[in-house]
């Protein structure tokens, strides 16, 4: 073993993994993230930071197709590996961790083939990335309005990407609208779950979610080591990741066969969401997060409460919201505070297309 | 001040230089270290080191038509500002270099960082990335005043701009005795330069890493890298303010200058990681509206002490 | 003599500053681009007026200060600028300065 | 006789002097508006180190602290009016290009005759040690009116420019008679007025 190898073994040692979870596949997550927090691997958030993609059970053919080009986004050294339900997951990353350190997958697509040039971009599934590069769709508003002169832009495309347009914004200024797809697999949201958006700045102005692929058949999870983890993922979303962590924890602890464990972990479930609904700073950085000014209705905050008493054992889980609804409520919205609320009302999967009306 | 000498006069510039870069480097380690040991509560830690190892073997990556001279440009930036900022800190008794600005230097330094901050965001053409720039630069604005007006704090007490002389100037009483509000809110600014802890909205898990979210091998770790000297930078800055530098009992001055400046660390990060993101759309209107004028009130009380001859 | 060159040099920098901003400034249609030209013209004042502070009256202040107002008008040009282009641009959707051209009197 | 120190200073001067310049073109020749900007930035900080190593380091530090500020919002300006984040679009935005090459060329050329025909002094005094010291006291002493003058001028810049740019007036947020109780203001800031 020369010294490269050996300096390469050490660097990879603990290996950034993407875990992509299709809908129904959440035990199977848990026991991932536990058997992650426990080696001390990082979780990776994005195609960019990742070395090992996970990919869990059985993707439906969207999501399927998402995987493809987020695969295409991670940089070499890689492996992309899969898990099945009721596969020994330290066996698995083991194996995956090998199979990176013998220098990776062998279809090592050069991703300057793949991205960097020409026209194939524009034709890339539109819900398949990761909120890294702009869709392919065109927006629809007309472009009647807009008179540049002598540079105008409207319908031009640059390296197969099109143009912004611009469109009335909240201040009275022509902006820019820009049409981006975030999802199916974003950090800390449902995957599976795209939301089509037209974006101002940082500033949503139409959104429609969807979910790429028709729901599993899925046996219920346990209520509270379902609402913990919620909990978790809109922790994470809200930037408290020390608090996201013991979430986790705590979620891990009641899925335990120690009993030990499992008592500990419901006093840190009750720490927790004791510390959560105390703290004024998340209070006061979430108010009105979610919520139109003078309408009534749930904010975030109020969610975070609803699912702080649901982790603890002594309030049913809040119900997802309907999708349509739901996209309603994110017009309007500042980028953080959409994807805080979509995190908070962790919209249950649903067939595709049912929830159009 | 007449012994002045800047540790490139003492040293030869090249020795120094590396000198600094090295100290630089380990403090930025350390608190990559204590970030992450913080943040695992007691699990295994992932060592800053081997992620830097990693990074290198790790290939850059592209995005659909980027404007890759700005975005390189801005990765190397964020390293070689953070590196530059660390030119007027000092070490001992001497900075590795000393202009009669050392303050405004330290300042500027920071306002740079800001732009090649903002352009890792507008580099790789994405989404989530220009997303990150965006709320990097109202963060930016929001928090340069009372970080300009925190440092110049402490050179109103000194009656000098270089930072050396502000050490001496504490040898009395440090300064944060009676200045507490420009040291919390020196660091506060600080942490929101490098969009770090409560601060994290540029790079925040909400927009998939912000600014971070495309950078990939040595570009990632030229800006993580970065962000951890800058850090570690403050915590040094902070040190020489407020805390008095080297003075202190017993021990050398050095090793006292160490002590403190990792109890700030340690202090920084624990701090900030009990805290939520403090999301900008909220935070920012704080900043201009209160935290702004509280400096100024501040900077008005140390002010007349100076003039009653407080601080001799 | 060898300070002279110096400051010489310096000087036609500025000089050379001056021009391509003037060219810029004239030339433009958008209204930041015009700024910009201006500001490089500015720039070349920054220039001369540390130039001629250092080669010909370090002892005096004065050049010093008339950096710092051209910094300041730098500064006034730029927020003006940016608020007179945000009004125009409310209004009628306007950022170049032909179409700004029924503005006069 | 060129001295060291001189010597020094010509060199540092001719390279980040062509480096200004050639940035300062560049701002008019690059094809995208975030590489002007940052090529204007380039500009800015050449001269900003020029002056450093005139030992205006005060000065320097400033205007490299205020352009890049200055540059970094004219980004955002350039990406909400004129650009998008799709980025590189090949643009050309000109008028008059002749006349104006004329005039930019024409000034270059009287002035640079005027500096190299002038007779120009020998200083007589040394730089100071501090001349940043020099600066602040001249600013806080006998020319006071400047520092007046310069905070007044900015106090109005500050609020003609928010007259200018802002759409929404009190009777916007507060209602026709001023009555409301919390501002209808599209974010709600974080002082939950």
């Amino acid at each position: 073993m020369d010294l490269t190898t050996r300096l390469r073994a050490w660097a990879l040692a603990r290996p950034r993994v993407l875990v992509v979870d299709p809908p129904g596949s959440d035990p199977l997550r848990w026991a991932v993230e536990e058997e992650l927090d426990r080696r001390g691997w990082p979780r990776a958030a994005v195609p960019a930071g990742t070395d090992v993609l996970l990919v869990l059970g059985e993707p439906g053919p969207g999501l399927a197709a998402a995987v493809d080009v987020l695969w295409t986004q991670v940089p070499a050294p890689r492996h992309r590996a899969r898990l099945l339900a009721g596969a020994e997951v330290a066996a698995a990353l083991d194996a995956a961790r090998a199979a990176l350190l013998a220098g990776g997958d062998a279809d090592r697509p050069d991703p300057e083939a793949l991205l960097g040039s020409g026209e194939e971009d524009g034709d890339e599934d539109p819900g398949a990335d990761d909120g890294s590069d702009e869709d392919a769709d065109e927006p629809d508003g007309d472009h009647g309005g807009m008179d540049h002169g002598g540079m105008d832009h409207g319908g031009m495309e640059v390296a197969g990407l099109p143009m912004a347009q611009t469109g009335p914004d909240r201040d009275g200024l022509e902006l820019d609208v820009l049409a981006v797809s975030l999802g199916p697999v974003l950090p800390a949201w449902p995957t599976g779950l795209v939301l089509r958006a037209e974006v101002q700045g940082d500033v949503v102005t139409g959104a429609e979610l969807s979910w790429t692929d028709d729901p599993p058949q899925a046996a219920d999870p346990d209520p509270q080591r379902l609402a913990l983890d919620r909990l978790a993922r809109l922790l994470e979303v809200a930037g408290w990741p020390a608090a996201a962590r013991d979430a986790r924890r705590a979620r891990d602890g009641l899925g335990s066969a120690d009993p030990d464990r499992v008592v500990a972990a419901g006093a840190l479930a009750a720490a927790l969401t004791r510390r959560v609904r105390r703290s004024r700073t998340l209070a006061w950085s979430l108010r009105g997060a979610g919520r139109p000014a003078d309408e009534p209705g749930e904010g975030v905050l109020d969610l975070v409460r609803d699912w702080c008493a649901a982790a603890t054992g002594d309030a049913p889980p809040p119900a997802g919201a309907p999708l349509d609804a739901l996209a309603g409520r994110l017009e309007g919205a500042e980028l953080g505070s959409a994807r805080l609320l979509v995190a908070a009302r962790a919209p249950a999967p649903v067939p595709v297309g049912a929830d159009r009306g | 001040m007449g012994e002045t000498a800047t540790l490139a006069d003492a040293w030869g510039a090249v020795p120094a230089a590396l000198v600094v870069v090295a100290v630089a480097l380990a403090l930025g380690w350390a608190v990559t270290a204590t970030d992450r040991a913080v943040l695992a509560g007691g699990g295994p830690v992932p060592g800053p080191g081997r992620d830097a190892a990693r990074l290198l073997l790790e290939q850059r990556r592209t995005t659909p038509a980027p404007d890759r001279l700005l975005w390189r440009l801005g990765c190397a930036g964020v390293a070689v500002l953070a590196l530059a900022s660390w030119a007027v800190v000092p070490l001992g008794s001497r900075s590795l270099w000393s202009t009669s600005a050392d303050l405004v230097w330290f300042n500027a330094a920071e306002a740079v960082l800001w732009a090649a901050v903002w352009l890792v965001g507008w580099g790789p053409n994405a989404f989530a990335a220009l997303t990150g720039g965006y709320r990097f630069l109202a963060q930016g604005l929001a928090y340069e005043l009372p970080l300009m007006f925190a440092l110049i704090t402490a050179g109103l007490a000194a009656g000098s701009l270089r930072t050396t002389d502000v050490v001496a100037a504490q040898a009395g009483l440090w300064f944060v005795v009676t200045m507490p509000v420009a040291f919390v809110v020196f660091l506060a600014a600080a942490a929101a330069f490098a969009f770090w802890g409560p601060f994290d909205a540029p790079a925040g898990t909400d927009v998939a890493g912000g600014v971070t979210s495309e950078l990939s091998g040595v570009d990632r770790l030229l800006v993580s890298a970065g962000r951890a000297v800058f850090l570690g930078a403050a915590a040094a800055m902070a040190v020489a303010l407020f805390l008095g530098g080297g003075a202190g009992p017993w021990l050398p001055g050095p090793v006292w200058q160490l002590v403190k400046t990792l109890a700030v660390v340690a202090l920084l990060v624990r701090a900030g990681r009990r805290l939520p993101l403090l999301r900008p759309d909220r935070a920012v209107e704080v900043a201009w509206v209160v935290v702004i004028p509280v400096v100024l009130l501040q900077a008005l009380v140390v002010a007349v002490l100076v003039l009653a001859g407080f601080y001799g | 003599m060898s300070a002279e060159v110096v400051l010489q040099v310096v000087l036609t920098v500025a000089a050379g500053l001056v021009g391509v901003g003037l060219f810029g400034a004239l030339s433009q249609q958008t209204v930041v681009m015009v700024m910009m030209g201006l500001e490089l013209v500015l720039n070349g004042v920054l220039l001369a007026g540390g130039a001629a502070w250092y080669f010909l009256a370090p002892g005096l202040p004065d050049a010093q200060v008339l950096v710092v107002v051209v910094l300041v008008v730098m500064a006034v040009e730029m927020a003006m600028g940016f608020a007179v282009t945000i009004a125009l641009y409310r209004s009628r959707q306007v950022e170049m300065i032909d179409m700004a051209a029924d503005l006069r009197g | 006789m060129l001295t060291a120190s001189t010597g020094w200073l010509l060199a540092a001067a001719a390279v980040l002097g062509v480096l200004s310049v050639a940035s300062g073109v560049a701002v008019f020749v690059v094809d995208s508006m975030a590489r002007a900007t940052f090529a204007l930035l380039g500009s800015f900080l050449a001269v900003a180190a020029v002056l450093l190593a005139l030992d205006l380091a005060y000065l320097a530090v400033v205007t490299a602290l205020m352009m890049t500020i200055e540059m970094a919002i004219m980004a955002v300006f350039m990406i909400a009016f004129m650009m998008n984040p799709a980025g590189l679009v090949p643009m050309s935005m000109v008028h008059n290009t002749r006349g104006s090459a004329v005039v930019g060329a024409g000034a270059f050329v009287v002035l640079t005759a005027g500096i190299w025909l002038v007779d120009w002094p020998v200083r007589r005094t040394a730089v100071p040690a501090d001349p940043t010291r020099q600066l602040g006291e001249a600013l806080m002493g006998s020319h006071m009116l400047v520092m007046l003058g310069i905070g007044v001028a900015l106090f109005a810049t500050i609020l003609a420019g928010t007259l200018l740019a802002t759409a929404r007036g009190r009777y916007d947020r507060f209602g026709p008679d001023l009555t409301a109780h919390r501002p209808a203001d599209p974010v709600r800031g974080g002082l939950a007025r």
